[in-house]
């Protein structure tokens, strides 16, 4: 009692890293790669866990044209198959590659749930919706590690998700395993690591630059 | 001993239990006599001992490898002992006559329990129950006495249970009016429109009671099997849950309107009590109302009159008490709903 | 969460605000409520930096929710959210800036009476004690309209007359569905008074 | 004169024991924390670790077997032991040494501890077999060892063939399917990542160029009629060919907003 009552807002916040690596499947073999999944994640004899949230992302920039570069993301995430679940922001650093010792990405990650008035809310605070869409699919965990499987949509016409008014992007399902965990656990990069070779050759995750991608 | 012609197996076996003991005594003071006997035969042998060792050292030798032996070489024992004097043999013969007695008490004994199991027939088998006594390893499983501990129980139910029946006989207290209990002949036909209702007839019943009332909104379901459940949400005020037997009301819980009858695998939690101290009093009155409004013969009006009188309810916050014209009193509002009017009364105002 | 009425309580010239807090514990103790425990709501205040339009952001918490925290507008728009969300004001700072010593927060005892929770709370800013705020809650009712009449024999009983009407910020609100956030609204509004309060003595000093 | 040689005998006899139980204790244990990870921790036992286990096992036999034929040891099967005592009663020293699993020296464990001979049905066996053995010709032998070798080296003869075809099945198989795309896989990450081919045309002019100041952001989502004149002035003035591709993006968008 006494320490939820001792100044909650100083409670200090553990900075959480998101371990990453990632790969995609095309569309015809995501069968087989979610079989393989299946066998070696935790929950073996239940179905693959689905998921259909939209995100849209915000965007907050300076006005004074001296910092025009910089800017602030918030993904804002909310399941459309579970209405009753609360939408969620996430904040993602830069994504670091760091040398050849380290077997993946890591970026700062920052997840907070809230009340499902967050875009109004985000609006008002001089965010601007930069880009949405829908993702599909399924969702896997081995121990800590975390594996998604899935598509993405773009929306037609916008603030529809119905099935109707989604469009595919490319034929394949992005692959992403991830661990959330404070900084400075860097064994978690070796089961990361082994984990992804056994997807291989399957899937073959990998920690992509995001900066050299255009 | 005695074989009368009609002997009950109880009274058989009680009279072998008897002749058993009886030759136990016996068996016992043969073996009294002749260690009685033994004794005065060693005291005997080591007094001569001093005069003529040599003569008796053979005998004592017998003696003492013989101790613990049977009763035939006992017996020889004490014919080497006769040679020894007169005053001696005199003693021996005495005991020899006791021990020669005692011998035959017992095979007379004997016969006569003979004679007596041969009436004995087998034990007949009541029911399987029975062959679990003649289970050899029955330390190792209690069945046998907890059979034996339930028996115990259910006679003493069964015992308790007429006395309950005889005492309550005589009370003729009656809580309903109802013809039912008077004359059960005549109502046999009553109980079954009250609680043997279709589930169909039901769900319409309830989906009517649903459109008349706008304040309310009532659902129904049945998770329980035959047994209705009726979720009401009165406005923004309380929630209640009403379990149906058939048509009549069997039980009643009310909630705040924040709370949930879910338990948190998504079923119907019927048992849980409010969290907030006016619910759980108007629980209480929900409970009462639902006697005063039971009326068997005619199931419908008695619902929808309790379902009217919960929905005077919707006031609760906001409605005064009737007679002292506070909200508060003892820090509650008025939880109490006249039967008639329906007008709203403290618990403690009611009088 | 019920319905939850919040009022400033005003200390009277020549009195401690520690004498009057103790004051009118001792009342609602022969009332008949017992302590269960303390509470705290704090509120930290965010100015917006190089936006098109100045924008204000209050950020509360209370103990009541311990895992949630309030984001407030300056319109009244307001996020719930997990607690770390102050982590994501962190990452905002090129944008939101706390202002200087404008941290305020209301702790005291928690009481509970019947289906009441009445709290007793001392205000002060940046560490100097302000003025008292009394928030008295109907767990079992969810809509003000309905339960005000109801509050107000209880609240009148406490902190007097200056509960004849209902609070400022809930009296729009009165027929909707009562939310935490109402209560932090009331909150909020006081602070601000207190902190304008405060900032008008200041110059004159 | 007689004492001397005597002790030094017994010391060193001592002295190897000691080093006879050392070595066996060290055995013992490394087998026990071997069944402990065969037992409590097999789902993270890994091959090459089971084989360093089994390694450690027989280094160990091997050290003991050498240490019982160096010229220190003496000759042990020279020495007798002789059981003085049984007793049927627990004997809590004899439980101590040997961590509880013998309670009692008693005559239904001695036999099985202070053997030296196999069993006699084990012996028996042995025998029958010894004979059976030696009944065998030497041309018999060789005659079957001929067969045995034959019938071999036709099973490996068709266990290679079909593991040829084998391997050219699963290569052809790995050969095939082209299961993910590393342009499909860039692709899907910039557009998780910066929202690349996700935004909107209108947004996209913003990312183009700089954002004019002062000017308002993009309307959101739900309107977005609005959006349309918009689009074409603010992109005027920057470059060119973001305009152009913000066109034909419009103009592909119309079709759906139409009806």
């Amino acid at each position: 009692m006494e320490a939820a009552v001792l100044a909650p807002s100083l409670k200090s916040i553990a900075p959480q890293q998101e371990y990453l690596l990632q790969g995609s499947i095309l569309d015809a073999h995501r069968d087989v790669l979610l079989h393989r999944l299946r066998g070696l994640c935790d929950n073996a004899e239940n179905s693959p866990e689905s998921f259909n949230d939209y995100e849209a992302v915000y965007m907050l920039r300076n006005s004074s044209t001296t910092q025009q570069s910089q800017f602030v993301l918030f993904r804002v995430r909310h399941a459309l198959d579970r209405p009753d679940a609360p939408a969620h922001i996430r904040y993602l650093g830069q994504a670091e590659v760091g040398d050849r010792g380290r077997h993946t990405l890591v970026r700062a990650c920052l997840d907070v749930a809230c009340s499902p008035n967050v875009r109004d809310f985000l609006m008002e605070m001089g965010f601007r919706l930069d880009h949405d869409y829908v993702a599909q699919g399924f969702f896997f965990h081995k121990g800590r590690m975390k594996v998604t499987v899935y598509k993405i949509f773009k929306l037609q016409q916008p603030g529809k998700t119905d099935q109707s008014n989604l469009e595919p992007l490319g034929s394949s399902h992005l692959v992403e395993l991830s661990v959330v965990a404070p900084l400075g656990q860097e064994q978690i990069g070796d089961d990361m690591k082994n984990f992804a070779e056994q997807l291989k050759p399957l899937v073959s995750l990998e920690k992509v630059d995001h900066r050299r991608i255009q | 001993m005695n074989h009368e012609p009609v002997q009950t197996p109880t009274e058989l076996i009680q009279a072998s239990i008897h002749l058993i003991q009886k030759l136990r005594t016996g068996v016992g003071q043969v073996f009294k006599d002749l260690s009685d006997g033994i004794s005065e035969h060693a005291d005997e042998n080591s007094s001569k001992e001093e005069t003529d060792s040599t003569a008796a050292s053979s005998s004592t030798k017998d003696a003492a490898k013989d101790k613990n032996s049977t009763i035939s070489s006992q017996n020889q024992k004490e014919g080497s002992g006769t040679e020894k004097s007169e005053d001696q043999q005199e003693k021996h013969r005495a005991i020899l006559r006791t021990l020669k007695r005692s011998l035959e008490t017992i095979s007379h004994d004997f016969s006569d329990l003979e004679k007596t199991g041969g009436h004995l027939g087998p034990v007949h088998m009541l029911s399987n129950i029975d062959y679990l006594s003649l289970d050899p390893v029955d330390k190792n499983t209690v069945m046998h006495p907890q059979l034996l501990q339930a028996y115990k129980w259910t006679n003493k139910m069964h015992e308790l249970a007429n006395q309950a029946f005889t005492v309550l006989s005589q009370n003729s207290l009656k809580r309903t009016q109802s013809p039912f209990f008077t004359s059960a002949k005549k109502q046999k036909g009553s109980l079954p429109v009250a609680c043997l209702v279709p589930p169909v007839a039901v769900d319409t019943f309830v989906h009517n009671l649903d459109q008349s009332n706008v304040d309310m909104s009532i659902s129904i379901s049945r998770p329980l099997g035959s047994c209705g459940v009726m979720q009401i949400d009165l406005k923004r005020t309380l929630r209640a849950v009403v379990v149906l037997r058939g048509l009549m009301i069997e039980w009643v819980k009310v909630k705040g309107f924040d709370e949930t009858f879910k338990t948190e695998d998504g079923q119907i939690d019927i048992w849980s009590s409010s969290r907030y101290q006016v619910f759980q009093k108007i629980t209480d009155h929900a409970e009462a109302a639902s006697l005063h409004y039971y009326a068997p013969a005619k199931p419908e009006i008695a619902i929808k009159s309790f379902v009217l009188w919960l929905e005077g309810f919707s006031t609760l916050f906001s409605a005064p008490c009737h007679k002292c014209g506070k909200h508060l009193q003892n820090n509650m509002p008025p939880t109490w709903r006249d039967f008639r009017s329906r007008e709203p009364f403290h618990d403690v105002c009611r009088m | 969460m019920g319905v939850s009425c919040v009022y400033d309580y005003p200390v009277p010239d020549g009195r401690s605000g520690a004498q009057v807090v103790d004051v009118l514990q001792k009342q609602v103790e022969t009332m008949g409520a017992y302590k269960t425990g303390n509470f705290h709501i704090d509120c930290e205040t965010y100015q917006s930096v190089m936006l098109n339009s100045p924008k204000t952001l209050h950020i509360l918490h209370n103990s009541e929710h311990p895992a949630s925290c309030f984001a407030i507008l300056d319109s009244g728009n307001t996020l719930v959210a997990d607690t770390l969300f102050n982590g994501l004001m962190s990452n905002l700072k090129n944008y939101y800036q706390a202002r200087k010593g404008a941290k305020i927060e209301s702790k005291g005892q928690r009481y509970q009476l019947a289906d009441f929770v009445l709290k007793i709370g001392s205000v002060s800013l940046a560490g100097s004690f302000k003025g008292i705020l009394v928030e008295v809650e109907y767990s079992p009712s969810l809509v003000a309209m309905e339960c005000w009449n109801l509050m107000k024999e209880l609240l009148q009983s406490i902190v007097g007359n200056i509960a004849e009407t209902p609070p400022q910020t809930l009296k729009p609100r009165m027929d909707e569905t009562f939310t935490p956030t109402m209560a932090m609204l009331q909150y909020l509004e006081h602070f601000n008074n207190f902190r304008n309060k405060a900032a008008m003595s200041q110059p004159a000093r | 004169m007689m004492q001397a040689p005597q002790t030094k005998e017994e010391k060193q006899l001592d002295s190897s024991l000691d080093d006879l139980i050392h070595r066996v204790r060290e055995l013992k244990q490394s087998i026990a924390s071997f069944i402990y990870k065969l037992e409590n921790d097999y789902q993270n036992i890994t091959w090459p670790s089971l084989m360093e286990s089994f390694g450690v096992l027989s280094s160990g036999l091997s050290t003991t077997k050498r240490l019982l034929k160096t010229e220190k040891m003496p000759l042990l099967r020279n020495y007798v032991l002789f059981p003085i005592l049984l007793s049927p009663d627990r004997d809590p020293h004899l439980e101590k040494l040997t961590e509880g699993r013998v309670l009692a020296f008693n005559h239904e464990v001695v036999p099985d501890y202070l053997r030296t001979k196999p069993e006699p049905e084990v012996e028996e066996k042995v025998q029958l077999l010894s004979v059976k053995a030696s009944s065998i010709t030497p041309e018999m032998a060789q005659k079957q060892l001929t067969m045995l070798n034959k019938i071999t080296s036709n099973v490996l003869d068709l266990i290679n063939a079909s593991s040829d075809v084998l391997d050219k099945d699963s290569s052809q198989k790995n050969a095939l399917p082209q299961t993910s795309s590393a342009s499909e896989t860039n692709m899907l990450i910039a557009a998780v990542t910066k929202g690349m081919r996700l935004r909107r045309p209108e947004p996209q002019v913003q990312m183009g160029g700089p954002q004019m100041p002062g000017m308002p952001g993009p309307p959101q989502p739900q309107q977005p009629a609005p959006q349309k004149p918009q689009m074409p002035g603010s992109g005027i003035g920057r470059m060119q060919s973001t305009v152009k591709t913000n066109i034909k993006a419009a103009a592909s968008s119309h079709p759906y907003q139409r009806p």
